[in-house]
């Protein structure tokens, strides 16, 4: 729990229109982006977004594809809280904040279609590839839903899977001496911002998170919204949300950019 | 996903089901139908069915739980193993762990938490049969059941899905509606003063489209809070003749 | 916990005989059957006891006989006993009373044979239906036993079942156009009888239960008993046990006619 | 049950085991063989062999289970993986909750539990190999491992199942007359007060064949009764032996 | 815990060479060994060491091959320390000391290679059996490790498994009527060392191991080490952990013999 | 296993990473690298990644856990699921649970538990990407940030496995020399105390081997000691650094 004294730091400084951290409210942090970083791991991304520190990791393997889709690979996010990352994190199965922001991250991936699940089917209803992205919390002060974002699209758009090809006797084979790209079909971006009393801050630290009423994140993709989930105990007027899709649609312009730099993706 | 062709939106404009785009589903609600319950809702909206019933303000377990400055509020959303079209495991999903969450999100800033210090408000939520917009309907029947068990609101809390089908924004989606369409956008929120407290989207809009998906949700939400207050309102007179058939 | 005065109003009512809601102690309360009210289930139905409600539903799917019954279809009992029914009930995984319930029901359906499992053998050694009961207990007011076995045999006798063909090549067909019956060889009831002091009383409501010393819930089929189940922290004497289950058969009777009546079952 | 025309009893009235209807397997009892426990016993009956230990009266953890007038009693019914057929996975089946249940009910109305207040009394059984009438052992060895124990009693609780085979009623079923027999009634009592503890039937039976079958279990935990009372009593000499031979 | 009075007595008697149940510092406690007490496992043995009971119990079936060791058998193994055992027993999962003991356990009968895997191979890649051993403690008095490692290898000598043959098309029978020896390479021995203070300890009872410092448990193969586990909260010496490894050289030998005598095992 | 003629030395006599067998990898140390935790540390061995981190002395939750007489230490060695070939489920696995207990009494004899009674001191350690030898550098990890967080130890804590391939004793063993090699056997020390913390054997040795083993073992301790206390230092003039520029 944040001190009273804290609180009215934040709140004070918010009032004349600056942060804790000298940030204007529009402000990101600084965002460091390592790509593969982990030798066993198909692809993968280490982002520090301030003192935020988050890994992902993707794994590969071949699948059978669900009933309802045949014809498509398969994709799954998971996300550990782990209790490195703060005191406040227990071990344990992933708990309602790391399942939400799981899904959240899932959903603004899936809808921006950053995969192009279909051709990810080798042979249909038979194999298809299972796309596993786990996002690893190391270090949380604040925004863990945007580092983890990026983190996880950094590692997917630089991650490298074997070949598969079918033998005669139509069992899949995989080659692993030949690495191939993802099939990428664009670049989302996921944009969080926090409401405190009557301003609305990007990129919240852990102590700007502790004070928040609530919080909207959103993903966008081509400049438009494919994930939105609105967090916190409290409300937002009509008016508050409009102007953070607004907010948040610029700066995921911001972070496209950020991500494409990071990653060398488009360069090659 | 794989079917976005499937046609939800027939020639004359009316959906599956016969309901124009802005047109919600027939809700019946029943307030006050669980006994043991401090209060309790029964919500049919469609072919979605759901029971919520709201305890407390009672003492927390376990005790290191509790606030000294206001209750707390727990939420669980829960579907019957029978309720969807596969039988679904009745331990809790992701899913429902999720929807639990932002559900507990979109009452919260109803409730005076800060009248029950050391409390805790827990609302239970079964989903009995699902049709779609579950979380929607689980707000509207969880808000009554609070309504119902006496505890201090700012405001009801309404909800109403947003979909978005054959390129046509939709209001209050059905099962069909949000596997086959483009999207599916809930949303829940205080009609009385304006505030959203739930608002999610899976699925693609441009900011434009978001906005006016916003206005058409705020709409109908008005329309189910009439529908909320009846409720609450035939409850409270059921309860008066009651008394006074007593006396 | 029931508090002192209640229990003494219970007691002494019943030492002249009357039980605190006016019921004679063979009483059962006003039971409400509504079937078919889960439109995704192949089966349901919600049962009302005085002011005790519980719902099954029956779910069917295509399943892998067990290896000793190669030519038998599977029945799975389930009961959560959810935190919405009663504020004694917790979330998590089914406690031994919830556990109990359904084994005691699942036996009373299985040796009643309310379902000729033979018959619901589709490719022997491959593939025979599975039917699953699922119980939810939604207000708890006493002897959910009764009301959850009673939405059990509704549910059951009111399901109704896609046909089964089998394509050329052996494959398992579900034709979902066509709804086919069970098929149901008969309709057991189930009556549960609480001991408090000398006396037994049907039906107990939960004051009674609170107070009760014992329970005897018996199964009955075709007027004979196919399940017994002694319940409680007490002993019954060999004499009481007899009396119960003499008891048990009248109230089984009368159970019968009243599911027959609430489902249909026989009318057509 | 799918062969429901297996032979289990032969043409001489003898049932595959050699046993008539009647008659009860033979019973190895030693009691006081698990050195930490407060109480322990061992029961052979058949090839069904049980270890049975009790701990307490103890604190009890956690506290808030513990009651103000009473002790509470606790009881886990577990299978070795190894004690039956298809090896068993060691965490509780279903059935091994249910078991854990009615063993407890079957064995507390013995245990004058108002004379331990905020205490529990924890009784472990474990199937070491299940030969039919696992539960009915299982009480006989709780019983002895209680009196061992030093728990003061109102009456040890003997138990017996009966089944019905071929069509004819019989005692102390195996696991062979269990699966392919067409009744299995666990059944426990008080002996020495005539009271019954446990009483399932698995099976069809009129209601004249349930009266004749209680008769028949009656009877046998009679029997039962003195090899319980026999064993306490042959430890009790044994460790007076012992004490005689120290001084 | 253990009392002060106790553990001083301890101390004090090892201070002059003895120990608190009479035994010098290198004596096992006496050993009971036997075999084939569970007739529904395929090899069974409970191991009376003094107080300490554990039983061990050999069940097999038939399973798939790990894909990186098609034509090897699988050997699992599993300890439950139950609450039967000890006041400090639990129920539930097994914990890190359950988990513990079984690893060590499966790396010493692994490495001593006392099973020949390669031999329980059926068909390659397809079919190969799988053997469970459950280690069950039934009576704690110290030194489970030893008694439940002898109980597994006294298990596995002792074991009838059916004969497995392959029908024309290739199907895995098994002929319940044959029972055959496992293929056994050898017989290892697992020996525990305490250390109290400066005093090293074999087959610790209890009591000191809740006075020990630390422990070193070895097996042995042929006189050669195959597995080693140093447990407990504090350090050893270089010198200490050489002594360690001699003595325990020299038990194994004895622990060998008593393996051989109570199996009966070289015997035919 | 089943592949033990691989080639793992070359003709050369070098490995198949080019060392020698005496070499340990090179080692990348960063200390301090995680701000919430109270010490931290990262280690790069070869291709081994860990992050440790400490958290304590703090208050034990549960409370009964807690010690009147000193600080409880606890242990968490922990797999990213994308760190190893296969990708593994997040839940601790059995060999999770054993490297847990025995990565923490490694640790143990290294602190001075009784100086922080009713505390708990909490290790974390992830490998984030696992290639052998991960016990092993996950204590030394573990150790540099138990320093960090200001815990007062009687020694830092070393560790370097020993394996054996080809016959040949080979230090520092690499994922690809655990698999194919005929042993494992990670080893910890205090070397300024020169008692061993960790011992462990997979794989036969005979007496005089594991004596070998074990002199190599302490020597390579003795190599990365110094590396600890560089890495230690280096922070610490970085840390004195800071502050002067801030005054």
């Amino acid at each position: 729990m944040i001190s009273k004294v804290r609180r009215s730091q934040i709140m004070d400084l918010l009032a004349m229109g600056s942060r804790v951290d000298g940030r204007g409210l529009e402000d990101l942090r600084t965002i460091e982006i390592r790509c593969g970083v982990v030798a066993n791991a198909d692809g993968s991304a280490e982002v520090r977004m301030g003192k935020t520190l988050a890994i992902a990791g993707v794994k590969t393997s071949i699948g059978t594809p669900f009933p309802d889709t045949p014809d498509m690979g398969i994709l799954i996010v998971n996300a550990e809280f782990l209790p490195i990352a703060s005191p406040t994190f227990e071990p344990g199965p992933p708990d309602e904040n790391a399942i939400e922001l799981a899904r959240v991250i899932d959903r603004g991936l899936r809808r921006s279609e950053i995969l192009d699940l279909q051709k990810l089917c080798i042979v249909p209803g038979k194999a298809v590839w299972e796309i596993w992205v786990d996002i690893h919390a190391l270090n949380h002060d604040g925004n863990l839903m945007d580092a983890s974002a990026l983190a996880s699209v950094a590692a997917l758009l630089t991650a490298r899977i074997p070949k598969a090809t079918l033998t005669e006797d139509k069992e899949v084979n995989l080659d692993k001496s030949v690495r191939e790209k993802l099939p990428i079909k664009g670049v989302p971006a996921t944009v969080t911002i926090a409401k405190i009393g009557d301003k609305l801050l990007v990129d919240p630290c852990l102590d700007e998170e502790e004070v928040a009423d609530a919080f909207l994140t959103a993903t966008f993709i081509n400049d438009k919204l494919c994930a939105i989930q609105k967090r916190g105990e409290k409300s937002l007027t009509v008016e508050e949300t409009l102007k953070c899709l607004r907010i948040a649609q610029k700066k995921a312009r911001e972070l496209v950019a950020i991500t494409m730099e990071g990653t060398g993706y488009g360069k090659d | 996903m794989k079917d976005k062709e499937a046609t939800l939106i027939l020639p004359d404009g009316r959906r599956l089901d016969g309901r124009r785009p802005g047109e919600i589903r027939d809700i019946k609600i029943k307030v006050g139908i669980l006994e043991n319950a401090d209060g309790s809702a029964y919500v049919e909206q469609g072919n979605t069915k759901i029971y919520a019933a709201v305890y407390g303000p009672r003492e927390v377990h376990p005790r290191h739980l509790a606030l000294p400055n206001k209750a707390i509020i727990r939420c669980r959303y829960h579907m019957a193993p029978f309720s969807v079209e596969e039988r679904k495991s009745p331990a809790p999903s992701r899913r429902e762990i999720e929807l639990s969450k932002v559900i507990r999100e979109a009452l919260t800033p109803a409730i005076f938490v800060e009248q029950f210090p050391f409390t805790t408000i827990d609302v239970f939520v079964e989903v009995i049969n699902a049709d779609g917009s579950t979380r929607c309907a689980s707000i509207i029947a969880a808000s009554l059941a609070l309504a119902s068990a006496g505890i201090p609101m700012r405001d009801l809390v309404a909800a109403c899905s947003v979909g978005k089908i054959n390129g046509v924004l939709v209001l209050d989606v059905t099962d069909v509606e949000d596997k086959y369409g483009e999207v599916d956008m809930p949303f829940a929120m205080m009609p009385g003063k304006g505030e959203i407290t739930l608002f999610q989207l899976d699925g693609v809009l441009t900011l434009e489209e978001a906005e006016e998906a916003i206005k058409m949700a705020s709409k109908a939400c008005m329309e189910i809070y009439e529908k909320e207050k009846s409720a609450l309102k035939a409850k409270y007179i059921e309860a008066r003749k009651a008394v006074e058939e007593v006396v």
